[in-house]
C-alpha cells in the first residue's frame, strides 16, 4: 500500500503531470493560454509516428513473440465486450437513455493513445520493459467497440442507427491508425538501423513534446469541464472513476493468461481502463448524432483521462507488480 | 459590367459531416462550391472554439454554393437530408455573378 | 423547401475585442454566432496580413450571426457600442433560412 | 439604427493572385477590403483541398469588398480584369452597413 | 571600449542576429518569405516553455536566494516608474498626444521576453551564469506598466480611460504569463530530475530554434517598418534607442542594489531597457483604442528591438562587467 | 549491374522511402491521414534551414574552391537549356499543346530541393561527401528555366504570355530561394562555431523530420494523382521516368567537367533529373493561367518524383561512382 502511494505521488510530481495540471488550472482560471491547433495535430503526429515507430523497431530487435496474435485477438475480443459491461453500469447508475448510454460506452469499449504513451512513459521510468507489439494491441482495439455500441442500440434502442455505409471503412483508416500501424511496420522493417537515423527525433526530445502535449491536453480538458459541467450527474462522475478499474481487471486477466511481461500487462490495463476522445467521437457524430456530444467528451476527456494520468497508471502498475512479482 | 442573378447558399455544419455532404451536393447537381473553415461558434449546442479541439469530432466549416435560382430546390433538398439529424444551419442569399456561363 | 425570412449580420472586428463582442450579443438576446477566420485586410488604419503578427492585438475576426429581422435592431445596438470605438465593420444582408424555430 | 445600402462584392481567386488582384482594387478608388482564407472547393477544374499543397501555386482566397452602389462598375471592372484568365468567382449582394462615412 | 567593440561585433556575427537581419532584409525586398502563423505562436510556446523550466530547475539548484523577493519587488516597482519617465520624455521629444504618448510609454516599461531570451544566450556565450529566478522577475515586470500608463491618462488625458472590468485579470492571467510562471514552478518543483526528462527537447536545440524565431521577428519588424514608417518622426526615433539605455541604467542600480551576478545584472538592465510588442498592445487595443498601434508597435518592435538585440546587449554586458568587475 | 540493385533495394527500405510509400498508400486507401498545412510548411522551412546552413557552414570549412563559380554558371546555363529539350521531348512523345508543353518544360529545367535533400541524404549514408556549394548551385537553377518556357511560348505559341511586371522579381526573391541562400550564408559567415550551436537544431533530428516530410508527400502526390490520372497519357507518362535520366546525363557531363567528388557529381544529376514542384507551379499560374495545373503537377509531383525518389538517385550514385571511379 505504502509502495502504490509513493508510486502515485512520484508520478504526481512528473512533468508531465504538472503541465497537464497547469493546463486544467489555466483553463478553469480562464487565462487565453492556447496552443494553436495545427501545433496540437503537429504533436500528435509526433506522438503516433514517434510510439509506433519504436514499438516495430522493438518487435525487429526482440524477434516476433509466439503471443503476438493471441494478444492482438484478445484485444478486440476486450474492445468488443468493454462497452456492453459499460452499457449495463451506465443503465444503472445514470440515467442516460439508449443512445447516449451506448455512445458513452462505445468511449470506454475503445482506447486512449495518449493515456497509453503516458503509461509507457511511467513504467519505463519504473525501469521496465514491454512487449513492442502492444502498440498494435492498441491500434486494433480502436474500432470493435464501435461496432459493439452500434450492435446496442440496434438491439435496445430505437431504429436508425444502421452503420452508414462507408462509415466502417472510414473508422479503419482513420489517421491516427495508419499512421501508427503504418510507423509501426516501418519502424519493424527498418529495425535498429533505422532507429539510429531517427532516434535523435524520436526518442530524445519526445518526454519534452509529451509535457506541452499534456498541457495542451489540460486546457482543452478543463474548458470542457468548465463548459459542460452541468452534464456530469454524480452517477456519470462515479461511472468515470470506476469503469476504468474494472476495464483494469479484464486487462490483467488478458495479460497473465498471454503471460506478458509486467510491463505488458500494465499497458494492457491501461488499454483496458482507457477512454477514446478522437476516433469514437468522430464516428459517433456520424453515426449516432443524436447522442450528446458533451456528455461523452466530458467523460473521457474531463474525468477518465485525468483520472488515469493521475492515479490509475500507478494504480495498474501496483497491481501488476504485485501478481507477476515483477 | 453585365452580371447575371443566382443563389448564395451558405451551409454551416459539422467537419465531420464535410465529405458527405460535398458528395451530397454534387449528386444533387451543383457544379462548383467553396468550403470555408470556421473558428468556433455558439448555438442551442452551447460555444465553442476551434482551438482546443482533441476531437476530429469537434469543428465546423461552412460550405458556400452559388447556384442558379432554378437549381435552388434541389440543393436545399440535399443539404437539408444532411442537416436535419445533424447540428448545422443553411441560409440562401440572392446576388449576382459574372460569367453566369460557369454556374 | 420552406424557407423563411432573416436578417445576416456580419461584424468584422479584432480579435481582442471578439469575447467582448459575442459577450454583448449574447446579452442582446442573439441566440447564435459563428466566428470565420480573417487573413488580412486593408482599410483606413492601414493594410495588415495575419502571417506577421508577433501581437495578439493583430488580427480580426469575422463574426456572423443570423437573426429574425424583428431582432435586428437590440443586435446592431450590441454591435454598434462594440465597434464604436474599435476599428470594425458591421454589414446587415437579407438572407433566407431553413428551420427558422431555430433562431 | 441608421443603416446605409452598400454592395458587397466577394471576389475567390487563387492565392497566388491575391496582391495582384488587391492593388487593382485599390487602383479602382475601394478603401477597403477584408481577406478571408478558403479551404477547399470544387468547380471546373476539379476539387482541391488546403491540406494537402505543396504548392504555393494551390490555395484560395476570398476577398470582400464592401462599397457604395456608385462605385460597383469601376470595382467590377478591375476585378473581371484578374478572374478573366484565372480560375476564380464574383458575386454581388446587396447590404447594408453601419458608419457609412468610412466607404 | 575596444572590449565593447569586439563583444558587438561577436554578437552581431551570431548566427540568431544574423537570421534576424536576414528576416529585416527578406522584408524590405518584399520577398514572400514567412513563417505560417502556428508556427510562429508554436515557436514562442517553446521558447516561453524552455526558458520557464530551466529558470526554474536553476533555482531547485541553487537554492533560494534571499533576494529572490527584492527582486520581484524591485521589477515591479521598476516597470510602475519606467512608464512615468517614457512619458515624460516622449512629450519633450515628440508631438505625441497624451494618449498616444501613454499607450507608448506602457510598452517601454513591460518587457519584452523575447529581448531576455536572446540576453541569456550572450551572456551565456561570455560563459557567464544568472539567477534563474530573473524568469519571474520578467513575468512580474509584464503587467504594472499597463496600469501606469492609465493613471496617467486619468491624470492627464481626456476620461475615458477607465480600465474596464476584467481587463486586469485577462492581461495578469494572459497566456504567456501562464506559461513562463507554470514552467518555472514545474521547473522548481521537479528540479534536476526533471530536467534530466526535457533537457535534450529544451536545451540541445535552443539555439536553433531561437534563431528560426528571430527570422520571423525579422520579417514582421521589416514588414512594420516598411508599411508604418512614415509615423517615425527623428524624435520617436531618437527615444526608441534613447530610452532603453535610460531603462538600463535604473535596471544597473537596481541590479547592483541587489548584488545580483554580473549575469543577473544584465538581464535586469536588458528587461527594463526591452519594451513588449506582445502583451501590452493587446492590453491597448482594448483599454485605449484611440491610440495609434502603428506608433507603438513600430517604435517597439521595429527600433527598439532590434537596437537591444543588436547594440543594447553587448553594451549592457560591458557596462556590468566593467561596474561589477565580474 | 548487381550493385546498382543492391542499392536500390537499400535505398527502397530506408525509412524515408517507406514513409514516403505510406502516405502514398494512405492517399490511395483515401484514409483521412493529413498533415496540417502549417506544419507541413514548418516542415519545409525547417528543411531549407538545415541544408542552406549545413551547406555554408561546410563551404566555411573546406575553403572556397576554384569552380565555384563555374559550377553556378553551368548550373544557370542548364536550367535555361533543359526546358528546351523538354519542350522538344513532349511535343514528340505526347499531344499537349504549346502552352501545357511550355509550362511543364519549366518544371524539369527547374529543380526539386527534396529531391536534392533526399540525396544528400543517400550519398552521405554510402560515405560520400559533397561540396557545399552545390545549394547554391540549387538555388540559382530555380528560376532560369520559368524565362526558358516563355521563351519558348513567345517564340512558338500564341501571344499573350509577355512576362508579367514585377513577376522576375517575385520569383528570384521567393521565400524558398530567400531562405535557402539566406541560411546558406549565414552558414558560410558564422562556419564552425555557428555549427557547433545550432547543430543539435539541424543535424540530428533531420533524417526524422525528412521522414515526417516525406510523408507528407507522399500524401499529397498520392491524392494528385488519384484525382488527376485522367491526365496522365501513356506519353507523358513516359516522359516523366525519361527525362529526369536525360537530365542526369547532362549534369553528370557537367560534374565532370567540373571535376567535383563523385557526392557532388550525384547531387548535380540529381539537380537536373529532378522537377520543380513549389516554385514553377506558383510562377505559371500567375504567367500561364491557361496551361492546365492538373498536367505539370501531376507529372512533377506524381510520377518524376517518386521515379527519382525510389530508382533514380540509386541509379544516378552507381553511374556517377562508376564514371568517377569514386
Ligand atoms: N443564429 C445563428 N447565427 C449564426 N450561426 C449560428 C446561429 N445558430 C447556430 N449557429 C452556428 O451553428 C452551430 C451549431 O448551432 P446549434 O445547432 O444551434 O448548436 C453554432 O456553433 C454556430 O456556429
Ligand atoms: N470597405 C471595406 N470592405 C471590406 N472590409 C473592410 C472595408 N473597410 C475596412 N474593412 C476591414 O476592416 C478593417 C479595419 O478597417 P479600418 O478601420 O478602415 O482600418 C480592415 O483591415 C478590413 O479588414
Ligand atoms: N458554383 C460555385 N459556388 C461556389 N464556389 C464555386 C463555384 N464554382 C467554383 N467555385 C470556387 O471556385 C474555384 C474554382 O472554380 P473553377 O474555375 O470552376 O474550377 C472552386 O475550387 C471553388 O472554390
Ligand atoms: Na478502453
Ligand atoms: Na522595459
Ligand atoms: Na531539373
Amino acid at each position: 500500500m505504502d509502495g502504490i502511494l509513493a508510486l502515485a505521488a512520484e508520478n504526481l510530481l512528473s512533468p508531465i503531470i504538472l503541465f497537464f495540471a497547469l493546463g486544467l488550472l489555466a483553463a478553469f482560471a480562464k487565462s487565453d493560454l492556447s496552443i494553436p491547433e495545427a501545433i496540437a495535430k503537429g504533436m500528435s503526429i509526433y506522438l503516433l509516428f514517434a510510439i509506433g515507430f519504436k514499438g516495430g523497431a522493438s518487435v525487429a530487435d526482440h524477434g516476433i513473440d509466439a503471443t503476438l496474435l493471441m494478444s492482438l485477438l484478445l484485444g478486440v475480443i476486450l474492445s468488443f465486450v468493454l462497452p456492453v459491461i459499460a452499457f449495463v453500469l451506465l443503465r444503472g447508475m445514470s440515467r442516460l437513455d439508449v443512445t447516449d448510454a451506448a455512445a458513452v460506452a462505445a468511449h470506454y469499449g475503445s482506447i486512449s493513445i495518449v493515456t497509453f504513451v503516458a503509461a509507457t512513459s511511467v513504467i519505463s521510468s519504473a525501469g521496465l520493459t514491454s512487449e513492442g507489439y502492444m502498440v498494435a494491441v492498441a491500434a486494433v482495439m480502436e474500432a470493435p467497440a464501435i461496432l459493439s455500441a452500434l450492435w446496442i442500440i440496434a438491439r435496445y434502442g430505437k431504429a436508425g442507427a444502421a452503420m452508414e455505409e462507408g462509415l466502417m471503412r472510414e473508422i479503419l483508416l482513420n489517421g491516427s491508425i495508419v499512421l501508427l500501424v503504418g510507423s509501426f511496420l516501418i519502424g519493424w522493417v527498418t529495425g535498429a538501423e533505422g532507429m539510429d537515423r531517427i532516434a535523435p527525433f524520436i526518442v530524445a526530445p519526445f518526454q519534452g513534446v509529451l509535457c506541452l502535449f499534456l498541457l495542451d491536453m489540460g486546457l482543452v480538458a478543463g474548458r470542457g469541464l468548465r463548459s459542460a459541467r452541468a452534464v456530469l450527474t454524480p452517477g456519470l462522475l462515479l461511472f468515470g472513476v470506476v469503469m476504468p478499474p474494472i476495464g483494469a481487471m479484464l486487462g490483467l486477466g488478458a495479460g497473465l493468461m498471454l503471460g506478458l511481461s509486467t510491463g505488458g500487462v500494465v499497458l494492457f490495463m491501461t488499454l483496458c481502463a482507457s477512454a477514446s476522445y478522437i476516433a469514437v467521437p468522430a464516428a459517433m457524430r456520424v453515426a449516432l448524432p443524436e447522442a450528446n456530444p458533451s456528455v461523452y467528451l466530458t467523460l473521457s476527456l474531463g474525468v477518465t483521462f485525468p483520472f488515469n494520468l493521475t492515479l490509475g497508471i500507478p494504480l495498474y502498475l501496483a497491481v501488476a507488480s504485485a501478481v507477476t512479482g515483477g | 459590367m453585365q452580371t447575371h442573378k443566382a443563389k448564395r447558399v451558405e451551409i454551416t455544419i459539422e467537419s465531420v459531416m464535410e465529405t458527405r455532404l460535398t458528395t451530397a451536393l454534387i449528386k444533387a447537381g451543383v457544379t462548383g462550391f467553396t468550403v470555408l473553415p470556421v473558428l468556433g461558434g455558439s448555438g442551442r449546442s452551447g460555444q465553442w472554439n476551434r482551438e482546443g479541439q482533441v476531437s476530429r469530432a469537434g469543428g465546423m466549416v461552412s460550405v458556400v454554393c452559388i447556384i442558379r435560382p432554378e437549381r435552388l430546390d434541389g440543393l436545399l433538398d440535399a443539404a437539408f437530408s444532411m442537416v436535419d439529424r445533424h447540428i448545422g444551419l443553411v441560409t440562401v442569399t440572392d446576388c449576382e455573378v459574372l460569367r453566369a456561363e460557369r454556374f
